[in-house]
């Protein structure tokens, strides 16, 4: 399903900004008509990798190769690929339609071909009656959504999209990540989205790449990086809300923990892997959230602050419970270095691939 | 918005408008109402004329030349200068090697009084020794006078004038450029846009609101930068280079015939309120200001 | 009492510091009188400042200003006459000590307006080694019209590709051509004017000839740069090699010395038929607006600052002519034409020199005049058309006055 | 920059440095002059001598350093009143709504048009009448409100994104407030223009000061620069370039050293 | 809890742009010390309304009544309010610092309290190190975090905030969520709130507006909006995945639903009220999303398609599976008119309102 043939390769790249380090020895490589997510919390760079990428700014130090090839000395023109900004980069005198179709018009696409890919993609993104308006007379995620639409309508090989869908509302996001990820494989594109939202990096990537501080900490899927995390970063970083995560000496001799976990170890376990149990430590419930869907159960196990998701439809816990959880799904971690114990992983099924995307909402 | 906002903005404008009125529209009007008399000489006191002072206009060749003039003069001076003053900031907008003093050059025609640098023009265009003739001599062109031609006078003068208001609106453009968001240009430059489909497409669009002060100052100032006729050609040869203001300053502060200034005067405040404000009027509509 | 006194500079700022110490020397000798002495640029600059200041009811005691602003300042009622200031022995020996030529543009209607003070006449300069290097005697300029225009075909030296790298004489036309003109036409017998200012005689056919003969310098003789010529960058010309032969004031003595760099020679403007010569520069006006008083003062120290000792410190520091012949005879002015007999030139010259053009509206006729002789000399009319036409809507001006 | 290829930076900065060598040709001129003897006034040897006489002798042709001293008193002052009289009134017609906006206006495009010189003589009574001859306010009063500041200010304001007038507001600012800490800032640019070409014109402005002043004590350089600009004898090149040399180059250096923060970007990432 | 004080009255507002209506007779009036989410697709007036709120644009129609007065001739300044905007209008000339303390210099706070100010909230927002950069040198994220200390650090009583969290990674929202909840709840402040995101409406609001092409659809608690969606609309809007909707007939006569429901009705189920059962009708998965914690299952029941939430660590559903739902939990609409039946509402037990705001991440 994937090609393995490397589109976009990142070879030790850094970015200083005078002393602070936008990026700092960065090397990835992202394959052709793959979807790759950065996720990261905010200014941890991914902008600015994105921005390296599409040659708006120089790395000051590594490498970039696209098709193999050093694009160093390439304006951003020549390196062929669209790009959604964070700011969206709208032209202020234009109107959408304008806007929209500036890149065909510098390419002097035809004007029947304009005109043809414009309707498509307005109608796609929402946009055909807004078509005449200037984008100070459109709200917020409108304007976004004529950004989003000028990238699209390019047809360019990569396509590099930064927040794209951050200020659209729910109904609508879903809609688009159906979108896109639906033209992201009819037309093969190669895309670099940076997300904020992990249900986007989770249904849209093919290969989730973590970042933080400038650094990566864990490239995979979205299955690996959920299920198994790296880091304790990740595992602290990725899911709403994210992993819990235990001294290991609370569980040490339980059930179902290996051998040898102990106060250098940090067990991890992701809020929906916790249940009541009917034996166990004890927890004591501090606080309850109502998701609509879920309740998130705050509680505390010894001193260990921790979150339990639990259906909204069962009735919420005592004030006390006991401890229980999904032997087997727990991630365990060195605590001096926050690396992953892959000794410690259980051989599981891997997740089904998802094969095609759904008209999920 | 508010509705005593009026109020505030009355009163913001007052202190400007105390001193417009009084330095400016008062003595105005007074030319206007002096263009109805004939002009006061000691011994012979104003009297009513009516259009008078109009009429004898018609009749004066020099004003109608002086109108032909200024027309051709502003026909190649206005173009001229605002398509090289935004050249010129296009130029030295952003940095590379060698650019403050590029950008000094540019600057040059502000700086320098144009009373001084007049006489160094004419310099350059003096036959035989000038700078342009030296240039010409050692090509063996033969020595040019030009100002001192009916058919290349006016050509030089609005040289001058072109050199100096060039300079002098490369500074707003280069404010204005400053304004433009880098992201824009970013954005267009993933499309693979060109610097001239840039510039065409985008700069010149959102630095309208400069062109079009430019531009109506551009218009005025063909009509009021004459320091260097004083200098170079005082009007002539046989009035090849009379502008009308030089005209006008002429008639009133060399010849004393200060009604028949001021009813030049109130013709060229007319033809620059129909260009100068009209042309305001009717584009600031069309500029996109944000 | 306290007196104000604008005066302009036209030769070069060394007079303004002159004028100074003229005043600071007066009021040391004395001490009743209080001269506030305002440099006040060009002539046409110091005009319009006296005349703003006139109408706005602030005017000035004394001024300096050109000669040929006479007519204009009697139309503007503006100045009085200097004959209610002295006694009949200074109206003899004071007013009538300066040469008349100067006189002639400071006096009408049997009443003295101006005093003769910076005053000037242009001559001919010519560059001995050019003439040295097309065989003339370096010594001798040309005396007339015609011996001008013989050498100067000689002076026109043409490189080998045909174009002229020195002319043989340079007559400047920009600017004030009338001055000069006004020597060309006296010099072919012709005036320009009479002494009421409100007649003028531009076509007469003394003029009309002296017009061809200029036009035919560069247009047949071929001895001259067509077009019109700076006045400002003559001399430059002159030092230049551009010109072997230039017509300037004697004003530019003193730039020509210490500049050119090759010796040169003075003489007179070459006349057609005779000798000729304008007169030009400026003149002391009391302005009306005071006390008479005041006025008086003003004419004390006028009395004084004209008086011999004071006109030769004047003269040397300026090089301007000095406009009385007894100012020749004092000490310090012989010491000084020992050391540069050139200086002589313009003193002889005198003699036969005319009146400026000046008339009512002044200004007004005197750019008549130039568009016609620019539009001669550029070759859009012909000498008489260009003339006629001049004289006709000078006629219509000036017939307001008659 | 972004997008340009190599064909273009050849063509761009071989035309630009033509361009910029005819504008810097009169003042690489008046540098020649200045700095040599008359005799090399026209003619270009690299061996001629060099020379400060030129200079000498124009010093001390008039008191320059009163001179120079009236002259930044003069621009000060100008500029200041300029900066606060139009600054308020650019405001006003850019972002208030009030009756008779367009009149008002229209008088200001209108002084635009009319030449202060024309004035003069009925200037010249209006300080008469304040009892303001011969001092260095009554040189700057006429010019203390400039319809050109209030036009290019207007056009500037006009130009200034609305969140950030709105974000301003909603912090509490009054309407001055509003000016002074957004659209003062914000207009940087364009107030810098205004001050560079203010500066330089008032101090190269002739013949109102002339015409106004009477003494030492009052009159701007020009003045004193205007005693070399005759031509009645000649035109002295050395010494005039030397004056004008002299009597610019405070603005000249002025703007070397100011030049890099006048086209540094004010407002890169001003709004998203 | 709530004091039913109205603090700001919306009354029969409007606003039109030429043609368009953005608001159209809109009323609603937000309590004092209370947490307002408006909700609602990109475009339906979100930001309109708020502006109208601050002063900052005029309604066309209708008067906005603050603390009891109309405040229509008040300045935004006077109405004593903050604001977070959209596109952050950070002052592009000032540093972070100066940013953030525009309001209290314009209020001459004096500098010893701004500067204690500025402490506290720049470290709540963890922009202490970046005080001294200029915007254009920040990260979207961290421009959006100056934008909204500049609203938080001037403790005006009404807080106006316009997707304040929108560029914020999952885990820093988290945590500002709790913290924004907090200095409402602690300074006792009116807040109104523009989102998108359905977790922020829930956590955070004690009341949400949800809105559709410049009407309000329905006003009312999280778990009202969220349990008994008031229209199709506000059903169909809420919920990540929204709710399933099923023509009547579909359950015609099935156990547990009341009589009388036909085609006319349409029957809303969310999707984790869907469940795998062990007889019933027949549905046919159609794909399967990955999220992380849960899989959505697409499915189909007749020719309806749905979606099903079912947790991760259960095996995905077979190819055909038996439809069952949690019964009770069944929302009915009229199909014609959209609206809710109530009169087929399970008295239900009323969901324990929260009490306190958790550490939930
Ligand atoms: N100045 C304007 N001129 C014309 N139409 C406008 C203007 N401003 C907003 N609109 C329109 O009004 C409607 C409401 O806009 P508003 O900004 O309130 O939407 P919103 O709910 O905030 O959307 P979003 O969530 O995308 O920010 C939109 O359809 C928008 O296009
Ligand atoms: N021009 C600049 N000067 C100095 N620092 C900068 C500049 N641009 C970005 N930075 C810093 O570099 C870091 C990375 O910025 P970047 O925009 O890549 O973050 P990001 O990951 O996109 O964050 P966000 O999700 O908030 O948009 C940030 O700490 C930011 O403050
Ligand atoms: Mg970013
Ligand atoms: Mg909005």
């Amino acid at each position: 399903m994937q090609t393995s043939q490397a589109q976009i390769q990142i070879e030790h790249v850094s970015r200083l900004f005078g002393q602070t380090a936008a990026l700092d020895d960065v090397s990835v490589s992202l394959s052709k008509g793959d979807f790759s997510v950065l996720l990261g919390p905010s200014g941890c760079g991914k902008s600015t990798l994105l921005r390296l990428i599409a040659g708006l700014d120089r790395q000051t130090g590594g490498a970039i190769r696209i098709g193999g090839e050093d694009v160093g000395d390439r304006p951003p023109s020549m390196r062929d690929l669209s790009m959604v900004f964070q700011s969206y980069a709208l032209f202020p005198h234009l109107s959408v339609a304008e806007n929209i179709l500036f890149g065909l018009k510098v390419r002097k696409v035809s004007k029947a071909e304009r005109l043809a890919r414009l309707d498509l993609v307005a109608a796609m993104m929402g946009l055909t009656p807004l078509l005449a308006r200037k984008p100070s007379e459109l709200s917020g995620g409108q304007q976004q959504r004529v950004a989003l639409a000028r990238a699209v309508i390019s047809e360019r090989p990569i396509c590099l999209m930064d927040e794209p869908l951050s200020n659209l509302d729910a109904k609508l996001r879903a809609d688009m990540r159906v979108e896109l990820r639906a033209i992201q494989q009819k037309l093969g594109l190669t895309v670099v989205y940076v997300t904020h939202d992990q249900i986007e990096a989770m249904t849209m990537a093919d290969k989730i790449i973590v970042m933080n501080a400038g650094r990566i900490e864990q490239v995979g899927t979205p299955e690996e990086v959920y299920a198994r995390p790296a880091t304790i970063f990740t595992a602290g970083f990725i899911g709403t809300p994210p992993m819990n995560l235990f001294p290991g000496r609370l569980f040490a001799g339980q059930d179902g923990l290996p051998q040898g976990v102990g106060d250098a170890q940090l067990i991890g376990l992701r809020p929906e892997d916790i249940h009541i149990a009917e034996s166990g430590p004890e927890a004591d419930t501090r606080g309850i959230e109502y998701l609509g869907a879920d309740r998130l159960v705050s509680a505390r196990l010894g001193d260990t602050d921790f979150i339990m998701r639990a259906p909204a439809s069962a009735p919420p816990p005592p004030a006390r419970f006991a401890f229980g959880w999904a032997q087997g799904r727990e991630s365990i971690f060195d605590a001096a270095t926050g690396a992953r114990l892959t000794q410690f992983d259980h051989p599981t099924a891997s997740n089904p691939k998802k094969d095609l995307t759904h008209e999920t909402a | 918005m508010n509705s005593r906002n009026w109020i505030y903005a009355w009163l913001m404008l007052l202190p400007a408008f105390v001193f417009l009125i009084a330095f400016t529209h008062l003595p105005a009007v007074t030319t206007l109402i002096d263009s109805f008399f004939t002009t006061a000489k000691g011994r012979r006191p104003a009297v009513f004329t009516g259009l008078g002072n109009y009429q004898k206009m018609l009749e004066d060749p020099i004003f109608v030349k002086a109108m032909v003039n200024s027309a051709i003069y502003a026909a190649i001076t206005i173009p001229a200068s605002i398509a090289l003053s935004l050249a010129m900031a296009l130029l030295v907008h952003r940095s590379f090697r060698g650019v403050s003093l590029v950008r000094m050059a540019f600057f040059t025609p502000t700086v320098l009084p144009l009373i001084a640098v007049a006489n160094i023009w004419l310099f350059f265009y003096a036959p035989g020794f000038g700078l342009i003739d030296q240039i010409r001599l050692t090509f063996g062109l033969p020595s040019a006078n030009y100002v001192g031609q009916p058919d290349t006078a006016l050509y030089s003068v609005a040289a001058v004038t072109i050199w100096k208001e060039a300079g002098f609106f490369m500074i707003f453009f280069l404010a204005a450029l400053q304004t433009i968001p880098l992201s824009l240009r970013e954005a267009a430059a993933i499309e693979g846009c060109s610097r001239w489909t840039f510039f065409r497409r985008v700069t010149l669009p959102l630095i309208m609101p400069t062109t079009l002060f430019v531009s109506v100052n551009a218009v005025i100032n063909a009509f009021r930068l004459v320091d260097h006729v004083f200098v170079m050609t005082k009007g002539g040869p046989d009035s090849a280079t009379m502008l009308l203001l030089y005209y006008i300053f002429e008639t009133g502060f060399r010849f004393w015939d200060t009604a028949y200034a001021a009813a030049l005067t109130v013709v060229l405040i007319a033809i620059l309120s129909v260009v100068g404000i009209g042309q305001f009027f009717l584009a600031d509509r069309r500029v996109h200001y944000k | 009492v306290d007196l104000e006194f604008y005066f302009p500079v036209a030769v070069g700022g060394a007079a303004a510091g002159t004028i100074q110490s003229l005043t600071e020397d007066y009021m040391a000798a004395n001490p009743g009188v209080k001269i506030d002495a305002i440099y006040t640029g060009s002539y046409a600059d110091t005009t319009t400042k006296a005349i703003t200041a006139v109408r706005g009811g602030n005017a000035p005691q004394l001024i300096i200003s050109l000669s040929t602003d006479m007519y204009t300042f009697i139309d503007e009622d503006m100045i009085v006459a200097w004959d209610n200031y002295v006694t009949a022995d200074e109206q003899k020996n004071w007013i009538g000590g300066f040469y008349p030529a100067f006189m002639a543009n400071s006096q009408t209607e049997g009443k003295t307006w101006g005093i003769p003070f910076q005053r000037s006449t242009p001559v001919l300069y010519w560059n001995k080694e050019a003439f040295a290097a097309a065989g003339l005697d370096p010594e001798k300029g040309p005396a007339n019209w015609a011996e001008m225009v013989e050498m100067g075909k000689k002076l026109t030296v043409k490189d080998a590709s045909g174009n002229v790298t020195q002319w043989g004489v340079h007559i400047p036309s920009s600017g004030f051509p009338s001055w000069l003109w006004t020597g060309i036409v006296a010099g072919n017998g012709g005036l320009l004017a009479d002494d009421t200012g409100k007649n003028v005689t531009f076509n007469s056919d003394a003029a009309v000839g002296a017009l061809e003969s200029l036009v035919k310098l560069s247009a047949t003789d071929g001895v001259m740069a067509p077009g019109i010529l700076d006045w400002g960058g003559t001399p430059k010309a002159f030092f230049e090699g551009q010109a072997a032969m230039i017509w300037t004031t004697t004003g530019n003595l003193t730039n020509v010395r210490t500049n050119a760099p090759f010796d040169f020679g003075v003489g007179f403007l070459p006349g057609l038929t005779q000798n000729g010569a304008p007169t030009g520069g400026g003149n002391f006006y009391l302005l009306k607006g005071s006390t008479d008083e005041e006025l008086q003062a003003a004419a004390d120290f006028v009395k004084w600052a004209t008086a011999p000792e004071q006109a030769a410190k004047w003269t040397i520091a300026t090089g301007y002519v000095a406009p009385r012949p007894d100012v020749w005879e004092t000490e310090t002015m012989k010491d000084y034409v020992k050391g540069f007999p050139q200086a002589l030139v313009a003193r002889d010259q005198l003699d036969y020199a005319v009146a400026e053009l000046s008339t009512f509206e002044g200004p007004k006729v005197t750019q008549l005049l130039n568009s016609a002789l620019e539009s001669a000399i550029t070759g859009q009319k012909p000498a008489k058309e260009a003339l006629d036409g001049a004289q006709a809507e000078a006629d219509a001006i000036l017939s307001a006055y008659r | 920059m972004i997008g340009e290829t190599t064909f273009d930076r050849i063509l761009i900065r071989g035309g630009g440095a033509l361009l910029a060598l005819i504008w810097i040709a009169p003042l690489a001129y008046a540098v020649w002059a200045a700095f040599h003897p008359p005799a090399f006034e026209a003619r270009f040897e690299l061996m001629a001598p060099l020379t400060l006489d030129n200079f000498a002798s124009a010093w001390s042709q008039a008191p320059f350093a009163r001179y120079f001293l009236n002259t930044i008193v003069l621009v000060t002052m100008i500029l200041s009143a300029q900066l606060v009289l139009c600054t308020l009134a650019a405001f006003a017609f850019a972002r208030l709504e009030f009756p008779g906006k367009t009149f008002l206006f229209t008088l200001i495009l209108m002084q635009l048009l009319v030449m202060p010189d024309i004035l003069l003589v009925e200037n010249y009574k209006t300080m008469r009448a304040l009892g303001l001859v011969d001092t260095i306010i009554a040189i700057g009063l006429p010019y203390f409100a400039s319809g050109f500041a209030i036009f290019l200010l207007r056009q500037t304001f006009m130009t200034i994104p609305k969140e950030l007038d709105e974000a301003a507001r909603v912090e509490g600012c009054s309407l001055l407030g509003l000016l002074w800490r957004v659209y003062v800032p914000l207009g940087k640019p364009a107030m810098l223009a205004f001050g560079l070409v203010s500066v330089s014109h008032h101090w190269n402005n002739f013949l109102w000061p002339l015409i106004i002043t009477n003494s030492v004590e009052t009159r701007p350089l020009t003045v004193g620069l205007s005693i070399f600009a005759t031509t009645d004898s000649g035109t002295e090149w050395a010494v005039i370039n030397a004056a004008t040399l002299m009597t610019s180059a405070p603005l000249l250096l002025g703007f070397l050293l100011f030049q890099r923060q006048f086209v540094q970007s004010f407002m890169r990432a001003g709004i998203k």
